[in-house]
């Protein structure tokens, strides 16, 4: 019994912490973010609150919940409401089956504690199941707002990302063939032993799955330069049009969580996880972990200020007629390879 | 379990016709538009190798056997029906070429469809597990609902195809569930197995009824039972007239392959359940079918009505339960493939210009400037009639047979007096065609491929009615129960 | 443990729910959900028999069924798609061209 | 618990479920079926088998409920959302629906299954599934695999304007 309970408040503990810390990452992102713009298109960024903006992101979350939640007359009311919280479940409950690390031992109680919540054997598949439900707060919300702008950007988004899903899923297939499991620690645990063990390095296949699952990703999360959905020129701001205040946090919130979630699984599928590259340097494995995510989030910022946005049909073009032949091609390459 | 080059071998004819449906839909790339027949051309010369591999596994020791585990089977009696739709197929692909062209629908699809429905067909033909009966099923189908609603610009294409599509779906979900049921009874999907359970006795009786009411009700959906056949009428008036031949012919013989084998293989220890149930749904077809089909004006659509109640016949032989029983179904479906596609052969040929050659008065004084197209009409429709000295009346007769032998007096009486019903309206055209004024030029479409259809359709007609014991051995001996 | 009878009873609930979605619609896009209620109520017999079993063939048949249901409805809504262009339908009853 | 667990999610798939049918309006529908569909997912779970959970999720939630969205939101169904309901000139369905579910209920769990067993604690693994699926049932496998190439053009072929 005491056993049992010990282990539900460990769980519980976890829970806390990773909702707190996905809670609170948009926080540091969005000032992150200002500032790589800045710096990358030569302009100040945020400077006036805080030393050099850092309080900025404070002053726009005083923004978000003092403004006025407008729902439109004609909106379909539920709909309306449910569809942000539709999008931010999804991108929360991923994060049940990701690990940050393997194990710590507790000082003085010599307890063993792992860092994820559940390894399950199927955590890929959960992973891609999952995070293909945000997809519904999209859609929802973009036709409930009653609004032209929001049902094309809701649509846009439907189509772009079940395309775009199908070369993802592709390019985790190919993870699973070199890995041999569908349990990510289980896939992390095939990368270790340093950088040359790494999927990403499984010459010639692993860049190339890399690549893939990196566009996929990049067109998953609707970050430029596949951000149709919400294209300033031509819909206004997509799905989106018409929510303001909180509302609209949750929207930005969620797909902060989700471009989060795709680096952390490009590191964990492709780059070893918290697995040391050189084996020499004595850093704890979470920071290493936390270190390649980082660098990730960075890049998809550095190629957000970076590339123009592209049009709607080369985006389809992309899809299906490059990523998803490759990928096809790729799968028989690493089945050959793998027998 | 690693599988070996006789698995491979096995199921050779299903290999060549799904790879030609795959590699078609490349080589319908490099085929101009108004040359698409050539993918049909292409299709049928497939479908012919196919046929080949077919024959040359009946001398292998393949033969008789299961292969992949139990999934499939290589016998006399998928061998036979595998023959059955191959004729489908290659004589509705022959119809096809002038008549596409008539509507514009002449896309490289139609005939890659076709090929991918066939290759659901011989699926079904040699399934020996219920799972294999299901995906077969619905790859034959599935091609089907795309063919019905291939004239895009067609509302009643669009219609018929819709209303297939929804209770086609609606009756596999129905058959599933009965599956289901099965699974959960005998602990097992294989029709061998599920028989050694049943014929235990150690089941529960009540989900047992269940789950062969679901069972009928899903298949008598797809051979166009009453009362399971809203379907039909809509379906066939509404699809393009060479796939209404390829549909009321090829997925019948297919589901018929399947529901002989699955009844009366799987099923079997249950046959006083079904037995029951199957002449319901026979007697009800009989009746409704007939009788509405004379309400017809649409020949199609008589056409359509005509297959329900054929399917009332046919159904009857299983009733029977008997070796006989069986055999004269697969005389019945063989049979009735050749009179319907002549049938429907002479329809294409009235489809011209501006003559579209559906509805029944179009064919008046038919006889009085094309005498020998009549005269072929006329045989097709005594056959379906059950006239002797035609096939038609052969395959009624040795199914009626089959029913006295098995002490079902009153049921072969109900038939006979069915099929005196069925006469009039079959007759009905024909006394039009001779003894009405024609009330225009008739045109005629002109193609090799009717032609071909024709000839093969009035020659299979002609001599299985007169010489009806070669056929009807090949069946006894591939009859489920040699 | 959970009892067979119970995820046997959901089905079976499940099933006729869907039986009467599709005989009581006319909206075609209804009708196809109820039948995909239908199928999903057949995968719970499915998985519940193949759990009370101890087989794998449940499972296996379940994991058939959703596939073949997705393909389904794809050539389902394509015909769907093709009807509407045609001809502003969305009810069943008014898919009236052809009579007899 | 397993138990208390079922019957919440027994109860929400059936509350849903009836919402499928009886909503007006078709996008409610696809959410409500959406929550069926995911309230089954977690009835899969219960009974072991976390792989068809997922792939259930993935599979009809993921791809086929966006599909009916999305064919919802392309035709602009809004006018046509609306439909007299009840209908009554269907009347005897009401009747007859809930007699065959009693009658069902009755005679397919009347005698129970005396074949099953009460079923193991241990969950399928997809190793097993995975060696299964391509040993024991290649050929349906297979046969599946040629049904989504004919789906595949099947549903192309009714959707692209062909030539006009």
């Amino acid at each position: 019994m005491f056993e049992t309970t010990v282990e539900v408040i460990i769980i519980c503990i976890k829970v806390g912490v990773a909702g707190m810390v996905l809670f609170s990452l948009p926080i540091p992102l969005t000032w992150v973010e200002r500032k790589v713009a800045g710096h990358i298109q030569v302009r100040l960024g945020p400077f006036r609150v805080g030393p050099h903006g850092i309080l900025q992101p404070v002053a726009d979350m005083v923004k978000m919940l003092l403004k006025e939640d407008v729902i439109p007359t004609k909106a379909d009311k539920w709909l309306f409401m449910l569809a942000p919280i539709m999008t931010m479940v999804p991108a929360f409950a991923v994060f049940v089956a990701i690990p940050v690390g393997d194990k710590f031992t507790l000082p003085f109680i010599g307890k063993d504690i792992t860092l994820y919540m559940s390894d399950m054997n199927v955590a890929v598949v959960y992973i891609l199941a999952v995070s293909g439900l945000s997809i519904y707060g999209i859609i929802f919300g973009g036709w409930a707002s009653n609004s032209k702008y929001a049902v094309m950007g809701g649509l846009r988004s439907a189509a772009q990302m079940i395309s775009y899903e199908v070369a993802m899923s592709f390019a985790a297939v190919g993870v699973v063939m070199l890995s041999n499991s569908l349990s990510l620690v289980e896939i992390v645990k095939s990368q270790s032993g340093g950088l040359f063990h790494w999927n990403f390095l499984y010459l010639p296949v692993g860049p190339v799955w890399f690549m893939i699952f990196f566009i996929a990703g990049l067109a998953e999360v609707n970050r430029i330069p596949f951000d149709l959905p919400e294209d300033e020129g031509s819909l206004a701001a997509g799905y989106h049009v018409e929510y303001s205040g909180m509302r609209f946090a949750f929207f930005m919130l969620a797909e902060y969580i989700a471009m989060v979630t795709i680096s952390v699984l490009a590191v964990i599928f492709f780059l070893g996880g918290w697995d040391d590259p050189t084996g020499v340097i004595p850093l704890p494995p979470i920071l290493w972990f936390v270190g390649k995510v980082a660098a990730f989030i960075y890049l998809f910022m550095w190629i957000r200020f970076t590339l123009p946005r592209y049009r709607y049909d080369q985006l389809m073009t992309i899809g299906w007629k490059i990523l998803i032949p490759v990928s096809l091609v790729c799968v028989l390459v690493t089945g050959l390879m793998r027998i | 379990m690693i599988f070996g080059i006789k698995d491979v071998i096995a199921v050779l004819p299903e290999i060549t016709v799904a790879g030609a449906a795959s590699c078609l839909l490349l080589v319908d790339f490099l085929i101009p538009r108004e040359r698409k027949s050539a993918v049909g051309v292409l299709a049928i010369i497939f479908v012919i190798f196919a046929a080949i591999f077919s024959i040359f596994l009946m001398g292998t020791d393949v033969m008789g056997t299961t292969v992949f585990a139990g999934m499939f089977a290589v016998d006399g009696f998928s061998t036979f029906f595998k023959y059955v739709v191959y004729a489908a197929a290659v004589l509705s692909i022959m119809l096809s070429f002038h008549y596409v062209k008539e509507e514009g629908i002449n896309a490289g699809e139609y005939y890659i469809l076709m090929l991918f429905s066939l290759s659901g067909m011989m699926v079904m033909a040699s399934a020996k597990d219920l799972l294999t009966v299901y995906v077969g099923l619905e790859l034959m189908s599935l091609p089907v609902y795309v063919l019905v609603g291939f004239m895009q610009g067609d509302v009643r294409s669009n219609e018929g195809a819709m209303k297939y599509v929804i209770l086609g779906a609606f009756s596999s979900a129905i058959l599933l569930y009965g599956i289901s049921l099965i699974y959960g009874l005998t602990g097992s999907t294989g029709l061998h197995a599920v028989a050694a359970v049943l014929s235990s006795g150690s089941v529960n009786q009540g989900a047992l009824n269940v789950a062969v009411i679901m069972m009928v009700a899903g298949f008598a959906f797809k051979i166009a039972g009453v009362p399971f056949h809203m379907w039909a009428p809509d379906a066939y008036e509404g699809a393009p007239t060479p796939i209404t031949a390829f549909m009321s012919v090829g997925p019948k013989a297919a589901a018929f392959a399947v529901i002989l084998r699955v009844f009366m293989e799987g099923l079997g220890p249950a046959y006083g359940k079904w037995q029951i149930m199957l002449a319901a749904v026979a007697v009800a077809s009989l009746a409704y079918g007939n009788l509405t089909a004379i309400a017809q004006r649409n020949i199609k659509r008589m056409l359509a009505y005509s297959s329900i109640g054929h399917a009332g016949y046919a159904l009857l032989g299983l009733v029977a339960g008997t070796s006989e029983g069986v055999s004269s179904v697969m005389y019945y479906m063989a049979v009735y493939a050749l009179m319907n596609l002549g049938v429907f052969a002479v329809i294409i040929m009235m489809r011209k210009g501006g003559q579209r050659g559906t509805e029944i008065d179009e064919y008046a004084g038919l006889a009085k400037s094309h005498k020998g197209l009549a005269l072929v009409m006329l045989i097709f429709l005594f056959a379906l009639a059950g006239v002797p000295p035609t096939a038609g009346f052969v395959a009624k007769f040795y199914v009626f047979m089959a029913l006295i032998h098995k002490g079902m007096v009153g049921l072969a009486l109900f038939a006979v007096l069915m099929s005196a019903v069925a006469a009039y309206f079959y007759i009905r055209i024909v006394m039009l065609m001779y003894m009405r004024e024609p009330v225009k030029e008739f045109e005629l479409a002109h193609s090799r491929g009717i032609y071909y259809v024709l000839a093969i359709a009035t020659a299979g007609t002609v001599i299985l009615g007169v010489y009806p014991g070669f056929l009807i051995e090949l069946a006894q001996k591939a009859s489920l129960f040699p | 443990m959970i009892p067979v009878a119970w995820p046997i009873a959901l089905g079976a609930i499940l099933f006729m729910i869907g039986v009467a979605g599709v005989l009581l619609r006319k909206n075609i896009i209804v009708m196809l959900m109820s039948i995909e209620l239908m199928l999903n109520s057949v995968n719970l017999n499915l998985v519940a028999f193949s759990y009370h079993l101890g087989d794998l063939r449940g499972q296996i048949f379940a994991i058939f069924t959703i596939t073949v249901a997705a393909a389904e409805v794809s050539v389902a809504l394509g015909i769907l798609i093709a009807l509407v262009r045609n001809r502003r339908v969305f009810n069943a009853d008014k898919m009236d061209t052809m009579r007899g | 618990m397993e138990k208390v667990f079922f019957l919440i999610f027994a109860a929400v798939a059936v509350g849903s479920a009836l919402a499928v049918v009886t909503l007006k309006n078709p996008v409610h529908s696809a959410l409500a079926l959406i929550a069926c569909l995911l309230q089954v997912a977690s009835v899969f779970v219960l009974l072991r088998s976390p792989f068809l959970a997922v792939v259930q999720v993935f599979i009809y939630v993921g791809a086929v409920m966006v599909l009916f969205l999305f064919v919802v939101m392309v035709l602009d169904i809004r006018q046509a959302r609306m439909e007299a309901f009840p209908q009554k000139e269907r009347w005897f369905v009401y009747a007859i629906v809930p007699v065959i579910t009693v009658e069902l209920l009755t005679v397919i769990l009347g005698k129970g299954f005396p074949r099953l067993g009460p079923g193991s604690t241990e969950a399928t693994t997809v190793e097993v599934l995975g060696k299964a699926l391509f040993t024991e049932y290649l050929f349906p496998f297979e046969v599946v695999s040629v049904l989504l190439l004919a789906a595949m053009v099947g549903a192309i072929i009714m959707v692209k304007k062909r030539w006009d």
